[in-house]
């Protein structure tokens, strides 16, 4: 199934950092995202430098680093996984292009390596399109997408060269600045979906989605799938700080994924019908 | 600027989130405008700040003792006597005055060992903008000095309790603040790192330590220096020494980095007891550029250490990283003690205590032609040595550090009770 | 030097033990050569090393915020670039330069915040003399950063434990030495006090500043400013940036010195809790000279107070308190929480962190002319603040006495942990 | 009997601070000083910056303020005294300067006080002769004697000049430095007593004597008396820390006294005889 298949009906697209907090409980914990009703699942291979991530999120990396998670533990958790939705590796460029054996060309081995184990995409939050090329060079040779995130903040000439290169769907960013959960909804978002209706390309909303109201809302608002992280990392941490089981927080995982992909659907409801039909 | 602007060879680049990238086009169209077009005379206005506000031009004075030691003429540009006590000032007082030509509200800018958030705090209150400062909380914590400084010109500081609390983190931090505020917001970077036009601007606003070292050799000596001697950290101080030689083949350019307690890494740890990223640094992409930088096997950055934590950076700016491969700068790794050793030298023959960053580039000069040196380099006649800033942010530390060890040139505190 | 010249008026004089006076009429000689007639190109040096050392010509500043705010054109005339971060130097390297011209072996000097002391340690260490600085011992324990920088520059630091152990005891000791030592040593004397020749000779070598105002006021206004206003402790920064405008009656002259808590004087206690000698002391004798001086009735000497200790002292120079007499120059008090606001107006408004001594200076301005001002003096639409000293030293005692107190514009400091 | 009078024979002149550590012992300890056979007895007047000082004489200075003494109390302590001997007064010059009631003429009103209780003259170590013109005018007026103190660096034509305008004694200074006792006698002493042979006026040698001993040599070596302080101010000061009481302390300085008056006697014995005698 391709990426862009997956947004068919709307999407609930869960992040978790792969290893947080450690290789098996993080296995269980994405398991259950995709059994609570995940379309797609972003999988944070974490980089000691999260420039684009809040506090949940920088916590959540650092667990997994602390848990001995390395780039190649990543693929390896990625073989481990036992879950039948595509999956995207979000991460951070050094990673890529520190990857594979001394003196190997950068970028390539890395994306080689993703393909093998089934990734079907990158998001690299601190690598926009100016300086992607060598990325999706090799993207396009072994077929993975190379997803780009929309701030509200691109708009105009940016904005249309941008959509150009666009493959997969889009990421956009519901708001400025860092992940996070948050408890409204911004008026960004209903801006930037506006000014991407044009483009026949999925559209998942993300940073700051927690519940299944948001996710009725953002799709709602023309939104082809929504993307939560925060929320879902804080119930691994929660379980984490608490001593829970692995079961218990896996549960917690797919009850609030459940209830994201029911928002999901019930936001598209409420959609004006388009005219005609 | 086109996309190749934006490079050093293959070093440099914008490697951060879309969400910043309007902004860094603003900047860099206002870079070109406002900076290396003079529109609306800004750099007319920056150079008469620079020099009413900010004590420029700084002398370059001979220093007598010194040359006697090392047989060479050893000139001191003394950028120790910029307000608020090194260099750091020539960059932020231009970013602050950029700032106010685009129109931005509010500076934010990160700091380490608090040098450049007090120049920014002073250049923002200068020119009456509001100002916050994240700094990591070890870091505020052990430079009680600066944070006081920035709280009383005004300026918030904003403890960043994330990781180790240092350098790296508040640079995150920042980040992450002007990736939500981007729109009024600007983020005054300290040094010639992060995504273009960051390096190119910072060396600009710099550059003038250069063009008026040439213009006073050319004044006391008749002809340009054999070689100009710098401390690496970001590089700012260095690229601001270096700047107008770099075309002149005959000028020697030595980069001092911080060796710390050892160049061995413990990977296991992350961390690696030096910061000498130019000399021992791989090639990756860390705060925006792409450029030397200390990471383990997996692409993880390493904590760096120096004793002095305006050098303790994991990373270098990208044109310097260019610089060293196309072999037109020559890094120096000078360990902790040898740096402290210089700064004891320094303060006693010379009466001017350095910041222990500036204290490396003068371990370089003992190692090489000091009484017990190992002669691998040839100095020419006559070298510049950048006082990039005083010491009186480190005395403590220099205390500490010293009794610690067994340097034969240590002066004893015993007047305290 | 004939008996007369060692008077301003009545004032003045040369009140020494015997055994010092030789030491005197040498080093009368000795400035009469070198300072007032240049022999040997002494002044030709002197200027050169204050420049390239020192960092001169500092610059004149306008000030925005405090312009719009007191609706005349505020000056800054900036000493606190100087290296040390004070005016001292320019007197501590012409005294030191003047000894190595003499002949002397050995620099002597007291030091009460410590700035005189680091001046004159950091010029000995330039010009490579021994130097040994008198210090009270509960001066040693409230300035340890300055305490810091004589020992690491070389200066051996003696702690004089009579009496309160504050300045007025390390000049007396100071003065014990010289009478010890005189035939191989000079006592650099910290401000314009003391014997004939020191109080005309500190004023010589501070004037440089009145010198650069006169430059730098015709290049920025086309004429002389309005007013000069300077902090007087000793009064060496005061006569410095008055020196050449005495004979111009246009220019008014302030002397601000410090309030204290009190202009109220517990004789009893022997202590006032000022250190106003212009505004409220009386004709004495004291270190050496007839002057204004803070007595009991019996002529006792009392201990002063000020929250800057730059400004503690229970004398004045005599020269100063002379053009008080004569109407040249008017002293106004400014107490220690009106100073302490003046230190955060400025670090806030103009991003330079000013000495506490300096901040009494710009208390006046406010007090004249801010908007609650009692509008007792009407300022000349130009005016030039003598800005004598950086505020690094003063951090933490500015943030400890502004904690005691309710000030509008205090900073907290809540950052810390 | 007039100063010059005393030095007929090796004159022995003790020094105390009045008033340490109180009026009353110190009335008595005075009254030793005599009694031990002093010639001359200069009486401190305490002053806060007593800058040609020793640390011995600094605390006794610090004593005597402390037990409320002043210029008014100085003068009552001498009309308090009973003794025999001329008195000199010893005090920095600002005491001098402040005396009398607001708005007198400065100098006149100390110099008349003290000649009427008995003062027959002044030593002021912060006085130069370049200084002194007021206060000798009023010397003159009221028949005082104003004492100079000699330094080894007093030479050539500044000593001419000096020797031109002294009356009573010279006090000639051992050695560079302030006061206090030490363990030998200077070199400085002899060459400046060859200094000042030429001149028909007492010279008596003070700073750094404490023995009999010392009081011999230097009046073999030629001077016509020994001036002692901080030697005898330490006999002061351990009986007040001890709490030792006010007869003890006064009979170890009468003892102190005999032994340093009888030095100097032996010292004249030692004297090359005048030739042709
Ligand atoms: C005095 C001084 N020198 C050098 C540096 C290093 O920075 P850079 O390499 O950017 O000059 C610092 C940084 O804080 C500094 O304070
Ligand atoms: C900065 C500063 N200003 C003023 C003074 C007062 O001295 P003066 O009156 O001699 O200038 C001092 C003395 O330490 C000082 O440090």
């Amino acid at each position: 199934m391709s990426l862009e298949d997956a947004f068919e009906e709307p999407a609930f697209v869960p992040y978790l950092a792969a290893g947080d907090p450690d290789f098996d409980s993080s296995l269980a914990y994405v398991e259950a995202l995709a059994r609570g009703g995940a379309d797609v699942i972003e999988l944070g291979l974490p980089f000691s430098e999260p420039i684009a991530e809040g506090p949940t999120i920088q916590q959540a990396v650092v667990r997994s680093l602390e848990g001995g998670m390395t780039p190649e533990r990543f693929f390896e958790f990625v073989e481990a996984l036992d879950v039948d939705v595509p999956l995207v590796c979000m991460t951070y460029y050094n990673l890529i292009y520190q990857f594979g054996p001394e003196g190997s060309e950068p970028v390539r081995p890395f994306v080689e390596r993703a393909a093998e184990v089934g990734i079907e995409g990158f998001v690299v939050p601190d690598l926009p399109a100016e300086e992607a090329d060598l990325l999706r060079t090799y993207c396009d040779e072994f077929g993975l997408d190379l997803i780009f995130i929309i701030a509200p903040t691109t708009v105009g000439e940016r904005l249309k060269r941008m959509m150009e290169h666009v493959s997969g769907y889009v990421y956009v960013q519901a708001r400025l600045g860092v992940t996070g959960a948050r408890a409204d909804i911004s008026e960004q978002t209903e801006e930037t979906l506006a000014r991407l209706e044009a483009y026949d390309v999925p559209k998942a909303v993300g940073f700051g989605i927690s519940t299944g109201e948001h996710a009725e809302e953002v799709i709602a608002a023309g939104a082809d799938g929504v993307i939560v992280g925060s929320a879902l990392v804080d119930i691994v941490a929660k379980g984490h700080e608490n001593g829970d089981s692995v079961d218990a927080t896996a549960a917690k995982l797919q009850s609030l994924a459940a209830e994201l992909k029911a928002g999901a659907l019930a936001g598209m409801k409420r959609r004006p019908r388009p005219e005609g039909t | 600027m086109s996309q190749s602007d934006t490079k050093f060879g293959e070093y440099g680049g914008q490697y951060v989130p879309e969400a910043l990238m309007p902004a860094i086009e603003e900047l860099t169209d206002a870079y070109e405008r406002y900076v290396l077009d003079n529109e609306d005379g800004f750099m007319d206005e920056f150079e008469a700040r620079i020099s009413d506000f900010g004590g420029r031009p700084t002398p370059l004075q001979y220093a007598e003792q010194l040359s006697a030691r090392y047989g060479v003429d050893v000139y001191l540009k003394r950028e120790d006597l910029l307000h608020g006590g090194a260099h750091k000032l020539n960059n932020a007082l231009g970013q602050v005055l950029l700032a106010k030509y685009m129109g931005k509200e509010r500076i934010i800018a990160e700091t380490g060992a608090g040098q450049h958030g007090t120049a920014t705090a002073m250049a923002a209150a200068h020119l009456d903008m509001p100002c916050e400062i994240y700094m990591g909380r070890r870091d505020i914590n052990r430079q009680r000095p600066n944070v006081f400084r920035m709280r009383i010109n005004g300026a918030d500081v904003t403890p960043v309790d994330i990781g180790r609390g240092t350098l790296k983190e508040a640079i995150s931090e920042t980040m992450r603040d002007w990736a939500t505020t981007v729109e009024t917001t600007h983020y005054v970077i300290g040094s010639v790192v992060g995504p273009a036009p960051f390096p190119a601007m910072v060396r600009d606003f710099q550059s003038v330590i250069s063009e008026e070292i040439r213009e006073q050799s050319i004044e006391k000596l008749g002809e340009l220096p054999g070689a100009i001697i710098a401390c690496a950290g970001g590089g700012s101080n260095t690229m601001g020494a270096f700047a107008d030689f770099v075309d002149e083949p005959d000028v020697s350019l030595y980069a001092i980095e911080a060796g710390g307690s050892s160049l061995t890494v413990d990977e296991e740890a992350g961390v690696a007891p030096h910061s000498s990223s130019l000399s021992t640094g791989e090639d990756g992409v860390l705060h925006g550029a792409r450029t030397k930088l200390l990471q383990d096997s997996h692409g993880q950055i390493m904590e760096s250490h120096s004793v002095s934590s305006g050098l303790d950076y994991s990373g270098v700016g990208p044109e310097l990283a260019y610089l060293v491969d196309e072999g037109r700068v020559t890094p120096v790794s000078v360990d902790d003690d040898a740096a402290l050793e210089a700064f004891h030298r320094l303060s006693q023959d010379e009466g001017i205590i350095p910041a222990l960053e500036t204290a490396h580039a003068f371990g370089f000069l003992e190692e090489v032609a000091g009484p017990k040196g190992d002669d691998s380099v040839a100095l020419p006649e006559t070298v510049v040595v950048n006082v990039s800033g005083r010491g009186d942010k480190d005395l403590e530390s220099a205390i500490e550090e010293t009794e610690k060890r067994d340097l034969e040139n240590a002066p004893d505190m015993e007047v305290f009770e």
